[in-house]
């Protein structure tokens, strides 16, 4: 049973049409690394629904820090393009001149937190943030986003006890692919457990209760759903902190680096059920706002549209070496000056 | 007034001209510290800027990195310098390059405020000289004191820069008392001070070992230049480049071990702009290369009788 | 109502005496530590029946981790008293030559781990111990203590996941006086919530469920229940962690470094019914075991050979300094040996 | 073989004759690690001793640590270097301290391998030289080798020792080949590595920076003396003062960055041991002083100009 949610059938539709985006730009990316255009990537599929719900719940004043797989969120939130891929492809217009690997977003002005390679490095600034925003008495909530394996972290612990605290006003989104690369999460989900070991025996989204506050979680599959349980999540963490657990899976590799064959079966196949482009479509289609048409329309689109950018972006100037000096303190010391000479 | 009242002066003036200003950790605002730097600035300024932590430097630091990320400006004090490898992370990877990484996108002005060094007695855990991490670290400005005048300046210095500052209090002189103005003032953070001039060789110190170097320069009547780094990375190298080609001879002197220390980038940054100017090997006096025993402290840290054999085979070498 | 336990009266009398010692002692030590015998000292007072009650419950397998706060437990154990008080005035018979603070035991051959000042640091080594015992199929269980504070640390967070992960045979042990210096654990715990913030919002002794498996809570003054229910969970933990935590109270300051009036008033005075000596012996009352004159022998033995120990302890000669660069390495590097020149 | 199956085999080699020694990490068991050093080993002796664990290097080293003090070597691996400050109080406050600190009622023999420096492009975070950080920590043994021979026989001394090693593993030779005995062989940690004899000149190098030095110095026909390391900490200190008193002039290249780095300690212990057999500055050629960004790592890396032109500084210099 689908509810009615509070934003249009054009947004919904919209929304659609990005995850569609993300899904092609995703091959299409993937492909450029192999090529060489990208010496690491990271694969985002599996993960649309999740990243196009949070996207679309996401409103003005509210603050995103995500992780590194969370491409689509950032388009979702309204992001230029132009800035997204500046970014993913290293090129000269990046705003962060290619220091980062892809995904590594830092849009300030968007605000967007800067994301970090070490896994939960940011959760505890995302705290900070969501006490400057109380202190400023700013409007609007933060969300920020991990992976299950996070949830090991020491930085998970820390962020989910200040924010249970101080009674932040934050969501904490974790997006359950099941894997924190070969290791999977959970000692239930599929039969590799004679040989291994996993991530957690406790319920993730059961451990918001260690903190005195609660969890929920939710199907990450459907695009419409993330939405509606993000959106309430933000609403509702003006009274203090949510944890969200989306199951989903990650239907690729963890990164280029990645070869999944070695410890997993992948039961998640591009076209079943339970990949989010086919699940998000089933619930676009019951609320009566997609149909086969349109569904193969917009795969045409998307894929023409992706493959002109990334034809595009992997050609771009890499910045000037020149730059790679500059910005790392507000007054530059004296050994980097000197050091400027070294690079030629 | 002593060191520990010239740095709560200092927040105390910061915190009145700037809302944004805000302290955190562990036992700061009801106990109002540990070593009481605090003291008194939650009943002033209450909870909202004056915060007790949970026990978790990680998250102490983090915390203040988000905060400072939304324009605030985080003073977070960790007890004891021992205690921030919890959170090490974060310092090198989050605090020390976000403006690199975002290309200035974010900045991180904010300042981490811990007592090192021994004086207490409080044997491995109390008592470390960390400083060679925090100096190895790009993008961090690592400032440490050595008076209760400097103090107060260099820290609302510190808190005036849109960078992240590790401000490392030398706990063996918080108590140590001298002239402090009640108003605002800074330090400029950039800059060595020369405490003494003189002649015949250069002893570049910092923090803890200020007053013994002095003492034992005074005491023996040493014609020494005695320079006071002050900020340690990055360090002034002009002030240190011209006592040395006027003196010819150098002595570093810190408490922390001497092995990969901040007095070897002193020595190797010497050994290649002024090998031709030295008239002597270039000598350290430091801390042993172990952990800072409990019963046995005083052995440890760097005295007199060292000093003076250093400086005589300075004197004395040909 | 007072259970059977598993041991003898006479064990449980020989307890209640090292119990009152415990308290002698330690405030002697204070004592001592005012007169500048000690340069620091951590009070022990209100903690005597968990210590108690712990060294009971430990068999001759079972492996020991404490923190720096467990004095009694470790002779309740059997480590002779010589060992114990020479660690803890650092004289130059105490075994690890007076490096360490007091109370900073480290007793490999009675299977106790060494204390660590940073709070929890020991967490994670003690489930790799676990981990060890169930390698070598050794007998035993691992138990190991911390405070209320500890857990909000990143190490109690790692630590109880890998216990969890691995199903390790260990008892986490939280010794729970309310308060991690000033900042008091629970935001229900006194009236002073207005003026500042706590530990944590959730409940310990639940955070084990976090982690897949179960915490208790037990009445931390009384040690007779603490042996029993620390006795039953060594038991327990052969099938996998367990979490106690034990209510208790600080009486006194949390150092010799702190004044417990700036945040606090003491809700638990000496000789109240919560405090520990006076819970302890209504129940050796109540079981047959104690009466009203033994106690009053027993006190006046004890604080004649505490006052003995302690006069003897602080005078002992220090470790000899030349005995400092020692023992960094298996094998010494040249530097070291160069500073031997130093110390004179 | 290539320096990961160089690792491989140590690592077999120690697993097959001692069953104390215990495999740990994230994706080190089923996947055989990210750079597949581990890559059969769980097969062939089992989940008890080759864990895969969860995602928090933290536990990794406190369980080892653990484990070790139980008797068992345990060789945990850190995925990146990058990674490993959030374990990092673990490593200076208990690893490294515990054997001092019990006066050796406890040791701690342990392997923490971790790769480290550039070379597969990885931005900031994939690409950390953090060799001073643990060079700095009394207690630690920091090793690093340069060739797939020295990985095998250097890994397997390390194992052997009852102290904690930091062994540090250039990823960027990872791939580079070398003959590789299938037997159990060591090699000597307290002993530098002469690569190369000659007069001219000292150049003291370690790790990922030795194939581009020995490449330089051959392609540009330099009379120098290579000093590969192997050891950082305690580092060879009579190899080098033979080799400096005979060349009299300087150069060290490593791959992280300058201030504060390895080389200080190197060029402070030569400038004060050795200085009157110098007839030039001591110069170092190393990384830049930030972040390693992820587009333009080429250009933050030494690279053969920078290392000619310092040698040629060297040579000429009067
Ligand atoms: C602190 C740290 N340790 C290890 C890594 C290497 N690493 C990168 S991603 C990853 C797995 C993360 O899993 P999860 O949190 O589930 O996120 P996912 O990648 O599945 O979205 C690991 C181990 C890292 N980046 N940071
Ligand atoms: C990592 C770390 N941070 C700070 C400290 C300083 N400190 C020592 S004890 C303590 C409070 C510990 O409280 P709790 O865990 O409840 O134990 P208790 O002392 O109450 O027995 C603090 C903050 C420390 N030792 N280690
Ligand atoms: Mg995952
Ligand atoms: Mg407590």
């Amino acid at each position: 049973m689908i509810e009615k949610t509070d934003i249009s059938k054009e947004d919904l539709l919209n929304a659609y049409r990005n995850l569609v985006m993300e899904r092609f730009l995703d091959k299409k990316m993937l492909n450029a690394s192999k090529q060489g255009f990208l010496p690491f990537y990271i694969p985002l599929m599996g993960h649309e629904a999740i990243h196009i719900g949070i996207g679309l719940a996401i409103r003005n004043n509210d603050f995103f820090y995500p992780y590194y797989r969370d491409f689509g969120a950032v388009i979702e939130m309204g992001i230029p393009l132009d800035m997204a891929l500046s970014q993913v492809f290293a090129t000269e217009n990046d705003n962060a001149l290619g220091r980062s690997m892809p995904d590594h977003f830092s849009f300030k002005k968007y605000n967007i937190g800067a994301v970090i390679t070490p896994v939960a490095g940011h959760l505890t600034a995302a705290t900070g943030i969501a006490y400057a925003y109380r202190y400023r008495k700013k409007e609007g909530s933060i969300i920020t986003t991990f992976g299950d394996g996070a949830t090991s972290t020491p930085d998970f612990h820390v962020a989910m006890n200040f924010a249970g605290v101080y009674n932040l006003p934050m969501v904490f989104f974790c997006e359950n692919n099941q894997f924190a690369i070969s290791v999977p999460t959970y000692p239930t989900e599929n039969g590799a457990f004679d040989q291994t070991y996993m991530e957690t025996r406790g319920d993730i989204y059961k451990k918001a209760e260690a903190y005195g506050f609660k969890g929920i979680r939710i199907d990450g599959t459907d695009f419409v759903e993330v939405y509606r349980q993000t959106r309430k999540a933000l609403e509702n963490a003006k009274n203090g902190p949510v944890l969200i657990e989306a199951m989903s899976y990650r239907m690729g590799p963890h990164s280029t680096a990645d070869d999944p064959n070695k410890y997993r079966t992948n039961t998640v196949p591009e076209g079943s059920a339970k990949d989010p482009l086919i699940a998000s479509q089933k619930t676009m289609k019951d609320m009566d706002i997609l149909d086969d048409g349109m569904i193969k329309s917009i795969n045409d689109e998307m894929d023409k549209k992706t493959t002109e950018l990334v034809n595009k972006y992997e050609r771009e100037p890499k910045p000037d070496k020149h730059t790679m000096l500059d910005n790392l303190y507000e007054e530059e010391p004296w050994y980097i000056s000197e050091e400027r000479g070294d690079v030629q | 007034m002593t060191m520990v009242k010239a740095l709560n002066s200092a927040l105390d003036n910061a915190m009145e001209r700037d809302d944004s200003v805000i302290l955190l950790g562990e036992d700061v605002g009801t106990d109002g510290g540990v070593f009481r730097v605090t003291d008194g600035l939650l009943n002033k300024y209450g909870k909202e800027r004056v915060m007790d932590t949970p026990l978790a430097e990680l998250g102490i630091i983090g915390f203040g990195i988000g905060m400072a990320m939304e324009g605030l400006k985080a003073i977070p004090e960790i007890q004891f310098q021992d205690f921030l490898y919890t959170g090490m992370d974060q310092i090198i990877n989050q605090m020390a390059k976000l403006r690199y990484r975002t290309n200035g996108d974010y900045t991180v002005p904010m300042v981490l405020r811990t007592p090192y060094a021994g004086g207490v007695h409080g044997g491995p855990y109390h008592s470390q000289s960390g400083e060679a991490y925090f100096t190895h670290t790009q993008g961090l400005t690592v400032v440490t004191p050595s008076t209760p005048y400097d103090a107060k300046g260099l820290l609302l210095s510190s808190i005036e820069l849109d960078d992240p500052v590790i401000f490392l209090e030398p706990k063996r002189s918080y108590f140590i008392k001298g002239e402090v103005p009640e108003d605002y003032y800074k330090i400029d953070l950039r800059k060595a001070n020369v405490l003494k001039e003189g002649d015949d060789l250069t002893v570049i110190t910092y923090g803890p070992s200020v007053p013994l170097v002095q003492n034992t320069v005074k005491k023996n009547n040493v014609n020494a230049e005695i320079i006071d780094l002050r900020t340690l990375n990055p360090f002034d190298i002009n002030t240190i480049l011209t006592s040395v080609k006027k003196t010819g001879r150098v002595l570093i002197v810190h408490e922390a071990p001497k092995m990969f220390g901040v007095g070897a980038e002193l020595a190797a940054t010497i050994a290649e702009k002024a090998i031709d100017y030295l008239s002597a090997p270039i000598l350290r006096v430091t801390g042993l290369d172990i952990p800072v025993p409990f019963a046995l402290e005083d052995y440890y840290v760097p005295n007199e009788r060292r000093i003076m054999e250093a400086v005589n085979k300075l004197l004395n070498y040909q």
